[in-house]
């Protein structure tokens, strides 16, 4: 009964258009910001159960935020622009490094020119961002080819990318400022005179970025060039005949989510690890990124969300469940039953929805809406 | 100065461990020819087929049986457990995706590579184990004409002799038989093979069977090379940009792929990774398949590309 | 339903990491990051068990540690970063007290941790890994680089060479290349090398091997071509038996190669077969073998059915490193419980307990370590507390000792680790502490 | 049967020949549009009618001959340049996005006259929204007009097939265009889904003065819709002219009926 839109006319476009045209949608969404940005903080501040510790905070909800962002941008590509990419990882990496160089100083010495290019250490917000923009900018180049080369091929192609930037990160001292180990530290997090250092800071920090990229992506794929890439997703060829060029709705999707993907690299570094070296962005990175979005749901910001969380939780639950009820098995056992389960579930949920738990959660709505009158 | 002899040596190297991989690829051409489905689980069944055919050789080398003997039975095992795996996917993964998209099939493969790398390592264990079926001495050619020979591995030979049986064995089964030709049927237009009699589900069934079978072949060979171990898995990673360069479905194209990818990657490493810091090998296949891709999109042996997603 | 599910996994979650343990109060916590699968498994495996079972014995044989029994939980990383930072975040705060420390068993995690565990107060043992700046414990308060970094198995190395070859002074002019995995681990030597190869003149290659190292033809073809004297391995995994295996490829002798102590383990050689007839790898003190301590691990652990791992691979290489490793942590809390009290510590408690641990040769025999370890001791400004190394050699059966016992040269290492760890502090904005006024 | 226009010659197709390797599906085929015309093109199977219209809105390039459009001759172009120029296009079988709604669809064919770049919209503020509320009025004129309020939500794939045609005529009227290239709008169509689709034509053609060149089997339609006829029968133009005209040559009589050539 108190999901209903019955009696919600809408008089203009623009409230049709709102992001959440039913009422009871928004005050979900109300409640659930307001849980993330007040009730946690309140919580962990006054460590109330469950937020006693910061496991929960340090452990599970930062990476579940800046992985969930991450995915938010494989999912323009992947999921509204049609383009498949298992090289998410290199570019997440492109952020964290190029965010790093902006964080600590760039120094290209062109002796040959007789001048060296100095930019001094940014402060860490501008260097976050730019990291962002430099994925962006590779994302375009790599993305040139996917205007010929298409579907698995693509995604082997962009391949290409994730294993070039790997041993780029890993072989030119100059990414990491000669560190004698490879591996490097981020900066003290200074953003506009605050220092972020407690889990907490950390937690809200990611959370703001994540809303407002969530807000701003959403805006994009309900606007024109979001209406752009899905044609190109749908069907190329009628998109081009309705004049979208293919050029320009390929590779802003590959900047977007570039963009997207880079900033939460230089989050995931940053905030998240500290300190990192190139396996932190490898190929499995790539891999989980895109289950991220399918198990969440392909076309969907939410979907992103949930795949996110599904993704990153369940091997820790698989981990949890066995001591829970008093099966202690041996971590080799948990960790292979952990592939197997994780498998096997990855099967059962593209059967059952190949278009994740997002379109799981819109039918639920619908059923919801009609409930208790089916049909 | 770079020796005559040392190119000569590194190319010839590079095309052996480039037949070593197509052993790999040629698995997943089998399946992409015969379904569409791009089979990412094909490391995985490399590394179950080699445990299997390990374990059950440890197993009854200790029970007595003599060396052939316990070669053969352990194959066999080996096989049985291929046919189950092939059995197992076709019933409750791919039939029941039959006629989702290109990428829905991958994913689910993605799910089937983590199944088997589990339940592999939960049932046969997850240790380095040692296969010796063959030689892995070596033998130096040409002492005389070059200071120090040139080095040629027996494994590398032996594997490139049983990747031409096994391309020989495919093309044969392809051509010759009723099954082969169903299977080209079925992967030209699966309707009409369904609406001609020709049960999907059982040509399903062989082609993973054949694939798996591939994958048994590659772990004889890599096991040997590497002891049988997870890290075989990683060998899909390697094997895929030879596929892209041979083309997704073409047999001797894995074969071209993977010689044109082993000379390729061996030699930039070798003589041009030593100049920029060494580990080129890693992004140089994909490289170069990316090349190779924008030249022509469909790979140099594959069929152009009918646009499925 | 959804929502049901996550309300499941929220009550599940907080259930595993929160509730506060119905049992005894009296446990000292102390987790295990281990993997036992994953590329890496075949060294990880041996390791964590020699590990558990040490725990094992301390409370089976012991009760203990003066009464404190240890509650022990361990978790899988996959020798992967990010798993490993989730694992020491999802333990460090169980049991009565949090953990005591933490073994991450990973240079890479050893270098994310390092902040954290400042933070948390963790002290964190990287016994034989890890920094190798961090031995300086007036920056590093909480890192603890126990027996040997790699600075000091890149200088033990250098010493078996110069002496093979017949001097220090014979080094001049030799090729030696360091064949290492490339990541942090395997990085660590070089700047202790290149300083090396400076000193004595060599020439020095670094050959780098990408994870995971199943494929090394090219890098072998290369030695094959340049003829190295000697090629150091710093591999890990598979990596280890697969450079054994290219090395018999190329006929490079085996002999010629020194592993350093984590190249030099059973499941490195034995996949290589008579291959391996030869290969030389470090020690990290210790050696394969049995000795008191592992007639009390069989009495009190294995008797009693348990035993972590197979029987027959008690002993070996890393199942005994583990051990040590165990060890070290559990005298660690033993020397804190005697200035903080015979119950469960912090970690700040038994940060203060490693850096006063100081293992006489009589405790080592009371500990049934004899002949496995040389005494140890740490100091403030010494976080490493012994830097002894020997030779073995793989005969094809077993491992055996080849050398006498070498001592890394701390005026070749020390400069190197008062720069760096310098320049650390300097990044992070930390005061070193003044290690004459630490007790 | 409706009246000839003599308006200005809007598209003129001159000598026009088509080849995939050795098959020739267009042999220099000349006629013309005249603006404000309903123009037919008809012919048997495989006469290269809608190689036609993709030689026309530039997806397959003609080996010989020239297109000249709004008085402009043009050499190779894409697609999306004839989109430009203001040609819009359904297809006979039916080319919508699938994954979007009805609404997105027909907003999609509005791309061409959105300017706002990619930062005001992911701000979706001030003009970004005021652009974006402005086309959704002209969409939302075209759905009323086309009768799919009831629809506009729901996901195409979902729709049945006469409805998706109806869609996708929707989006290519978003577009606006001069020239409207309708490829068998009715084919599958039952009676009185026909009659629906024949007045949306009329309607467009009459409201909109758009211009609009089909393609269709039903004779009956094809005569009283269109002003005038081009008949193709294996890629050559065999009749041009008034329906009455084209009715009683002998030679598409002969075509139709498959008479021997």
């Amino acid at each position: 009964m108190l999901y209903r839109e019955a009696g919600q006319f809408k008089t203009t476009y623009a409230e049709d258009m709102a992001i959440f045209p039913i009422r009871q949608d928004r005050i979900a969404l109300a409640i659930l910001l307001g849980i993330a940005f007040i009730g946690v903080p309140l919580l962990a501040d006054f460590d109330i159960w469950p937020f006693g510790s910061d496991y929960l905070l340090r452990a599970i909800l930062l990476p579940f935020l800046i992985l969930a962002l991450a995915a938010i941008g494989v999912n323009i590509l992947v999921g509204y622009c049609g383009q498949i990419t298992l090289g998410s990882g290199a570019f997440m990496a492109i952020g964290a490094y190029s965010a790093y160089k902006f964080g600590t100083g760039v120094h290209i010495p062109l002796a040959w020119l007789g001048f060296a290019i100095s930019i001094p250490p940014l402060p860490v917000p501008t260097s976050i961002l730019l990291g962002g923009l430099m994925a962006a900018i590779a994302g375009i180049l790599f993305g040139i080819p996917s205007l010929r080369i298409k579907g698995l091929y693509l995604a082997v192609a962009t391949l290409a990318a994730q294993f070039f930037f790997d041993w780029v990160f890993l072989r030119v001292p100059w990414f990491t400022n000669y560190a004698p180990s490879g591996s490097v530290n981020a900066p003290a997090l200074n953003f506009f005179g605050l220092h972020v250092g407690t889990p907490i800071e950390r937690y809200l920090l990611c959370l703001i970025f994540v809303t407002v990229f969530a807000v701003l992506a959403k805006n994009l794929v309900r606007g024109n060039l979001g209406r752009q890439w899905m044609a190109i997703r749908d069907m190329d060829i009628a998109a081009e005949l309705i004049g979208i060029r293919p050029l320009y709705a390929k590779l802003t999707a590959f900047a977007v989510s570039s963009f997207i993907i880079g900033v939460a690299g230089a989050l995931w570094a940053f905030v998240y690890l500290g300190s990192w070296e190139p396996l932190a962005f490898s190929i499995d990175r790539s891999l989980q990124l895109l289950f991220m979005v399918i198990i969440g749901g392909l076309g969907s910001i939410m979907g992103s969300f949930v795949g996110a969380a599904f993704i990153l939780i369940l091997p820790i639950m698989l981990n949890l469940i066995p001591t829970q009820l008093g099966v202690p098995l041996s971590t080799e056992t948990i960790t292979h039953l952990e592939f197997i389960i994780f498998g096997s579930l990855i099967c059962y949920l593209l059967i059952k929805e190949p278009h994740g738990f997002a379109r799981l959660i819109s039918i639920g709505k619908e059923k919801l809406r009609l409930w208790p009158f089916p049909y | 100065m770079i020796a005559l002899g040392q190119v000569l040596e590194v190319l010839i190297g590079g095309l052996m461990s480039g037949v070593l991989y197509s052993l790999v690829a040629l698995g997943f051409v089998l399946i992409f020819k015969a379904s569409g489905v791009f089979n990412f689980a094909q490391g995985a069944m490399v590394l179950l087929a080699g445990l299997a055919l390990v374990r059950s050789l440890d197993l009854l080398v200790a029970r007595g049986f003599s060396p052939w003997t316990a070669v053969i039975l352990g194959i066999g095992f080996a096989a049985a457990i291929m046919a189950i795996t092939a059995w197992l996917i076709q019933r409750f993964v791919v039939g029941p995706l039959v006629n989702q998209g290109a990428l829905t099939l991958f994913m689910s493969t993605i799910g089937v590579t983590f199944v088997l790398e589990g339940a592999a390592q939960m049932i046969f264990g997850s240790d380095v184990y040692p296969l010796r079926l063959f030689p892995t001495d070596v033998w130096l050619l040409f002492e005389s004409h070059f200071p120090g020979g040139i080095l040629v591995n027996k494994l590398d030979v032996w594997g490139a002799v049983i990747a031409g049986i096994l391309v020989a064995s495919l093309a044969i089964f392809f051509q010759q038989t009723k099954t082969g030709r169903a299977l080209r049927a079925v992967a030209d237009d699966h309707l009409a093979a369904q609406s001609v009699g020709i049960p999907i589900s059982w040509i399903w069934f062989v082609v993973w069977l054949a694939a798996g079978l591939v994958a048994l072949v590659a772990a004889t060979v890599w096991g040997t090379k590497l002891g049988v171990q997870f890290s075989i898995t990683f060998l899909a990673l390697k094997a895929l940009p030879v596929l892209i360069i041979g083309g997704l479905t073409s047999v001797p194209g894995a074969i071209v792929g993977g010689l044109i990818v082993g000379a390729g990657e061996k030699i930039a490493e070798v003589f041009l990774g030593s100049h920029i810091g060494g580990g080129i090998e890693y992004w140089f296949a994909y490289v170069l398949a990316l090349a190779v891709l924008l030249v022509r999109p469909q790979g140099l042996f594959g069929e152009r590309i009918i646009e499925r997603i | 339903m959804l929502r049901n599910k996550l309300m499941l996994a929220a009550a599940i979650l907080s259930g595993g990491a929160f509730a506060s343990p119905a049992a005894a109060q009296n446990e000292q916590f102390v987790p295990i990051l281990s993997y036992r699968t994953g590329a890496y498994a075949v060294n990880g495996v041996p390791y964590a068990n020699g590990v558990a079972d040490y725990y094992n014995l301390i409370n089976e044989r012991d009760g203990g540690i003066n009464g404190v029994k240890l509650l022990v939980e361990e978790c899988e990383t996959g020798y992967a970063t990010d798993k490993g930072v989730e694992c020491y975040e999802r333990l460090k705060g169980k049991g009565p007290t949090g953990a005591a420390f933490i073994n991450p068993l990973s240079t890479g995690i050893t270098f994310a941790l390092t902040e954290k565990t400042a933070t948390d107060k963790i002290p964190i043992i990287t016994m034989g890994y890890g920094r190798a700046d961090s031995k300086n414990g007036a920056v590093f308060a909480y890192n603890f680089p126990l027996l040997g970094t790699y600075w000091s198995a890149a200088d033990i190395a250098i010493q078996h060479v110069a002496k093979e070859v017949g001097g220090a002074d014979k080094l001049k002019g030799k090729k030696i290349s360091l064949l290492y995995h490339d990541s942090p681990y395997g990085k660590e030597p070089i700047p202790m090398l290149q300083v090396l190869a400076k000193k004595y003149g060599f020439e020095f290659t670094p050959i780098p091997v990408t994870h995971p190292g199943v494929e090394q033809k090219s890098q072998w073809l290369s030695i094959r071509q340049n003829r190295p004297d000697y090629v150091l391995v710093w591999g890990w995994g598979v990596m280890n038996g697969t450079a054994v295996k290219e090395a018999a490829a190329v006929a490079f002798p085996r002999d010629k190669m020194i592993g350093v102590w984590w190249s030099g383990a059973e499941p490195d050689v034995q996949p290589a077969g008579d291959q391996a007839v030869g290969y030389k790898a470090l020690m990290l003190q210790h050696g394969a073998g049995k000795f008191p301590v592992h007639a009390d691990i069989e009495k009190y652990v294995y008797a009693k059915g348990k035993g972590a791992s197979e029987p027959d691979k008690v002993g070996e290489v890393l199942y005994n490193r583990g051990m040590v490793n165990a060890m070290l942590g559990v005298e660690g809390i033993r020397k804190a419980q005697e200035k903080f009290g015979k119950k469960p510590l912090t970690g700040e408690q038994v940060r203060w307990g490693l850096e006063n641990l100081n293992l006489s040769e009589a405790r080592l025999k009371e500990l049934g370590f004899e002949g496995m370890l040389k005494p140890i001791k740490i100091s403030c400004s010494d976080h490493e507390g012994a830097r002894d190394g020997r030779v073995q050699q793989w005969d094809g059966k077993g491992w055996k000792v080849i050398s006498d016992w070498y001592t890394a040269n701390q005026s070749d290492t020390e400069p190197l680790v008062e720069e760096v760890s310098a320049k650390y502090a300097a990044d992070k904005k930390i005061q070193p502490r003044d290690c004459s006024k630490e007790s | 049967m409706r009246m000839p226009d003599t308006g200005e010659i809007l598209l003129q197709v001159e000598g026009v020949s088509l080849a995939f390797g050795g098959v020739k599906a267009l042999r220099n085929v000349s006629f013309d549009i005249r603006k404000g015309e309903i123009r037919a093109i008809i012919g048997p199977n495989g006469a290269g009618k809608t190689s036609m219209l993709n030689v026309i809105n530039g997806f397959y390039h003609p080996n010989h001959g020239a297109i000249t459009f709004k008085g402009r001759t043009r050499a190779e172009m894409q697609p999306f340049e004839a989109a430009r120029g203001g040609i819009a296009r359904t297809f006979q079988n039916v080319a919508l996005f699938k994954g979007m709604s009805a609404l997105d669809n027909i907003m999609a064919g509005r791309t061409l006259k959105m300017r706002r770049g990619l930062l005001w919209q992911m701000l979706r503020y001030g003009p970004a929204l005021a652009e974006e509320i402005e086309h959704r009025h002209r969409v939302e004129e075209i759905i009323d007009f086309l009768e799919i309020d009831a629809i506009r939500k729901v996901p195409v794939a979902r729709l049945p097939y006469g409805l998706q045609k109806r869609v996708e005529l929707g989006r290519a009227l978003a577009m606006e265009p001069d020239l409207l290239l309708l490829d068998e709008p009715m084919a599958g169509m039952n009676l009185e889904e026909k009659e629906d689709m024949s007045r949306f034509i009329i309607d467009v053609n009459l409201h909109y003065g758009t211009t609009i060149a089909l393609i269709e089997h039903d004779m009956a339609v094809v005569m009283d819709l269109s002003h005038r006829v081009v008949v193709l029968d294996h890629g050559v133009k065999i009749a041009d002219g008034t329906p009455d005209e084209v009715k009683k040559n002998q030679g598409v009589i002969d075509a139709y009926l498959g008479v021997a050539h």
